[in-house]
């Protein structure tokens, strides 16, 4: 039923994501690819090549430049029965999108009184990092993961990218899937202790007494490099992986910090208004007095993304900002 | 021609239009609340229309869908319950006038966003298609609508991939204020069609059997596989466009004359000129329409508002869709 | 100059944005108003109605039901050198056009190197309460307030609705304006005083020494109530109009808080992502050494907005769930 | 005919290609980053239409635009050093290749948004209108951005207000990987035109000439009032749709076949055959764009980067607008 072998392999994020895909495939006539170039140009970030010919043109379904019409014709497909995968190139396009992923996909289901279900993953490309300059770099997984009715996943490892479609394709629910751009040629061996990824719970990448740092996404690695370098100054950080943005799994960002009694968020979103906001808020309802300092941001600058590599650079999070934010927290009792 | 329609269509259109009166008078003594867009004087498009659809057949519509949910099949009583707001409506009262949903009788919703149901219709068909079904859905909007980009891009791609939607485009000639002329540089709506190889007919939407007529061909059509087609159906609502609105932008004299056209009127004059129909067959179906509305407007009353406990549900789904 | 009498008026809110309008475009003959019905129809909300008599079709200028095209048209109009005033009908409507405000007005000045400018407004109407059910009762200011280039007013006052509009259209910057539509009916008498509205500074619209309830838009008069009802408690409650959502005033937040010590925001938002997120947390990371109790937040119940009446008041917030909320606040030191 | 255009449409068209070509090298050695879109195989549009307009007039352009704008006159020094990221570029390197910017030659932007310029483009010729200026206002986009909504009710808008806006559409054949046909129902592009009541020329985008022509005639009715008009401009891209295709969706033969079309090759034919070029002058405007070339080059390498400290400099503007 499933090509894979049952044995630890590495492979490329971009390979785990059309793993995902083929194995979806073989195992339900219902689900099939639809977007912009999924098919003879095999994806805009390759995800999807070689999947037409092994599908063919019905199930690898090329679209016309229609954000719109196309995701909605993924909420109809999937209210008639069939469990679509929508590929949006990216988070920048899906603003084209949106009216019909709120106002229907995310809406239908609870106005409709439980009687229509919207079972459809819509998958894209989120972030900056490539000079793609600012229309091309908007991270924007905040916005969807303020939708009730959306689920929102943000596959941070390989080992998440290949596992994460299956569970999101039987959620009866609509489910975003972000992918940062930066992630594609990543490489992880996986393991196939995975194979039931669990989309409900956030995971710890590294444990940590002295503070938690909260990420997702590409900020994940981000903090792990900053938790290393943090280790020379005496100092454990536990990287929490929120792998879930909506709902988010707000026991586990409690928790780690209700043990490191600080937390600096690593969000790639500007900082007004970020997901990062909401970890803090979080936080401070739930963990008050928990806290024995404020919960740190780093978030990229406040100006749209400019092209030039050491603007781009300087407008985005890095180690070197999370390591400050680290030891302002760390420091920061009096 | 009238025997493909006959008494059975006089009679939803007589529904339709009771009952919309009736929501008149409930609007203005508060039992109904929120937005309230009436479909007096379109009745034939609807009772039309439906007639040509099988029960797998889909529906998708707009705010203004009180007319297709009723001839559908979709019962007077939940239709009303849902404006009542109470939980014996469609939609337990979440959706109210502008959202019916009742997918026991395939009709995907009422939706509240101009435009935004036509990407739905196209996914149903998409879904159909893909599956093997021979289902075809029937998409409702207004003329209004065609200005908006998500028209074209569904019209474009029902177009490219051959998927059995029949859009049909009720022209009533303004978009709340805005009358065709100022809308559209090309107000042909066939044209719009055309430019993506989408067979269209402009039909005489207050002529009920030319309703009919045109979806019977229509329905063929789709259903046989030859891909999606439009109907402009040219049509007036005598009412203004909602209830808030004091109908400033067209004139008075329009109105009567395109009363004069009044569908129901119109095809009880036909039938009676057929001999299909007697004053005592009349007066019948009209009280079978007021006896319906009657018997929904007690069954909303002596409905039950949702517990606010269970206002949460269906965020998420329950179970795993089948 | 302007038709306004210098002297104290009651007038309802619907009539400040009208009169507010009128005045801009007999000063200056680059100002026009766009948008969906706003002519022959007196607009949607009947803010615009008698404008079209009075300054005729070009200037009142009614557009298709195209709102991403009649937006980023403002947007051009902008850049060459128009004064638009563009309506979108609700903020439900604005998902078609956000792409067009996002990657456009937000963008290109900055991404031109100053080199454009758009000097726009748009004005929309936003919020729940009148029973239109889920697609059209969203509250998404937040998400304009996310992003870097826009500014972003929520006028809760009638004298807000009368003078905020002068300075918005002088700005060179493209504005967004939040009318709530409960607010239209609004009556207030207004002065000259505040001819002059400064659409850079939150507003104090009570003093309070106990707690800092911060709002905006229709939320100010919700805080507004419960302030009241909290002397009969002994409480003082200040309330802190925000006026301006981005760039946010976060002086007078902080500054509030470090008097009273406590803060309950209040945000017609969903919770999760939701402005009040951002105002937590700013006070956490600028007063967290200030807070005698966890920043509060009331928010609107995580759900699309149901047309039951009963339904959808008990998801808004309200002065119960604010008084709730201040309680615990104030009783939180233990 | 030849001498409408002459060697001032093949000097423009020598340095977009040279431009380009040089960019290819740049790119591969990593002093242009990002996403890189070349317009090698479509000179013959740029330098075309551009000839038509009047310095006043206005041009909105796409993420392939470095034709655009050189042929417009925006230096190519200050292009390639966008394109370094360096301060000394149209937009001080923040926009990079898909973002060009040159207000002085009223050049409103490379845009990344598929469509997203089209409406930008209707707002400026309102402006123009409004403000009673004659000016016209050129729109470019790709045959790919018809299917995006924003193509419809951007040309409604401008057709329903007859505002002075050429919308020239370069058919390459491809959206990315995607064959017109795979992406229109009907690909006649001036069908959707005349859906909207605007004149249409499907134009030879090959032949430098028969652009500038139709261009002209463009221009004439526009200026004049007559409201919008649409140009389809048959081309084709020599590359790969940016620097990380593979190209693997047509066939060699097809693009060699197409390059037999070489509009440079063309051209430079034509004014041979009219005895309006000999061989030093062709090599003195091979070497002219060499020069301009070598120049940009030099000039870009010696920019500089913009300080940090600036960054967030326009994110919201410094002084108010005129
Ligand atoms: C996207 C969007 N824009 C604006 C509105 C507000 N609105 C509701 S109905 C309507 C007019 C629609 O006219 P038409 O499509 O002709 O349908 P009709 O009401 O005439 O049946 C408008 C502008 C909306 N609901 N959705
Ligand atoms: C709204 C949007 N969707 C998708 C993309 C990704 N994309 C960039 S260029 C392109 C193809 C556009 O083709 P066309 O309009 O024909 O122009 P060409 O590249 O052929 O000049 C696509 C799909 C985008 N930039 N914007
Ligand atoms: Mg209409
Ligand atoms: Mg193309």
């Amino acid at each position: 039923m499933s090509t894979t072998e049952p044995t630890a392999r590495t492979m490329s994020y971009r390979e785990a994501l059309r793993e995902a895909i083929r194995d979806a495939m073989q195992a339900d006539e219902r689900v099939f690819l639809m977007g912009e170039d999924v098919g003879a140009y095999g994806g805009s970030f390759g995800v999807s090549r070689g999947l037409l010919d092994e599908f063919g043109p019905e199930r690898i379904r090329d679209t016309p430049l229609s954000e719109a019409a196309f995701v909605g014709a993924g909420i109809g497909a999937a209210m008639g029965g069939m469990r679509p995968i929508v590929e949006v190139m990216t988070v920048n396009f899906s603003l084209l999108a949106l009216d019909q992923i709120v106002n229907n996909a995310a809406t239908i289901p609870h106005m409709s009184g439980g009687q229509v279900q919207v079972p459809l993953v819509v998958r894209m490309t989120t972030g900056a990092g490539r000079q793609l300059a600012a229309q091309h770099s908007h991270s924007l997984e905040g916005w969807y993961a303020h939708v009730p009715g959306l689920k929102v996943l943000a596959p941070a490892t390989v080992a998440d990218a290949r596992w994460m479609l299956g569970p999101a394709l039987a959620d009866p629910n609509p489910v975003i899937v972000f992918e940062h751009g930066s992630l594609y040629n990543r490489e992880d061996e996986i393991g196939v202790e995975d194979a039931a990824a669990d989309i409900t719970r956030a995971a710890i990448r590294r444990p940590g007494r002295d503070l938690t740092l909260v990420a997702y996404g590409q900020s994940v690695w981000t903090a792990l490099e900053a938790a290393e370098a943090l280790v020379t100054e005496g100092v454990e950080a536990e990287v929490l992986d929120l792998r879930v943005l909506r709902p988010l799994d707000t026991h586990a960002i409690v928790s780690s910090v209700t043990r490191t009694h600080r937390a600096v968020v690593v969000d790639e979103m500007w900082r007004t208004g970020s997901l990062a906001a909401e970890v803090s808020a979080v936080l401070t309802e739930q963990a008050f007095y928990e806290l024995d300092a404020p919960v740190g941001r780093v978030c990229t600058e406040e100006l749209p993304i400019p092209y030039a590599g050491h603007l781009e650079q300087a407008a985005l999070p890095n180690t070197a900002r999370v390591l400050a934010a680290a030891r302002e927290a760390v420091g920061g009792d009096g | 021609m009238t025997g493909a329609t006959g008494t059975d269509a006089l009679r939803t259109m007589l529904l339709i239009r009771t009952f919309e009166e009736r929501c008149v008078e409930l609007y203005s003594a508060a039992k109904i609340r929120g937005f309230l867009h009436l479909y007096i004087g379109e009745e034939a498009v609807a009772a039309g229309i439906m007639p040509a659809l099988e029960p797998t057949d889909r529906v998708v519509s707009t705010y203004r869908e009180h007319g297709h949910a009723l001839a559908r099949g979709v019962p007077a009583r939940a239709v009303l319950a849902e404006m009542f707001g109470k939980v014996e409506g469609v939609c337990r009262g979440r959706g109210g006038s502008m959202h019916l949903f009742d997918v026991a009788h395939r009709f995907y919703g009422g939706n509240a966003i101009v435009g935004g149901g036509l990407p739905i219709a196209v996914g149903l068909a998409l879904a159909d298609r893909m599956a093997g079904r021979d289902h075809v859905t029937a998409c409702f909007f207004g003329e209004g609508a065609i200005a908006e980009g998500e028209f074209h891009e569904s019209l474009n791609l029902a177009a490219l991939w051959r998927l059995p939607v029949i859009f049909c485009c009720e022209n009533n000639l303004y978009a709340m204020g805005t009358a065709l002329a100022r809308s559209e540089s090309e107000v042909n709506l066939t044209m719009k069609a055309a430019s993506y190889e989408v067979p269209a007919w402009s039909v005489d939407g207050m002529d009920v059997d030319a309703v009919a007529d045109a979806a019977r061909r229509a329905v063929l059509s789709v259903r046989a596989g030859d891909g999606p087609c439009f109907l402009e159906l040219r049509t007036y609502r005598f009412r203004a466009h909602s209830m808030y609105d004091p109908d400033l932008y067209r004139t008075r004299e329009e109105i009567a004359r395109w009363r004069e056209r009044d569908p129901i009127d119109a095809y009880t004059q036909v039938l009676r000129d057929a001999g299909a129909l007697d004053d005592e067959t009349l007066d019948g179906l009209r009280e079978e329409a007021r006896d319906a509305v009657d018997d929904a407007v007690a069954f909303a009353e002596a409905g039950t508002p949702e517990p606010v406990e269970e206002m949460a549900r269906f965020v998420y789904a329950e179970e795993a869709a089948p």
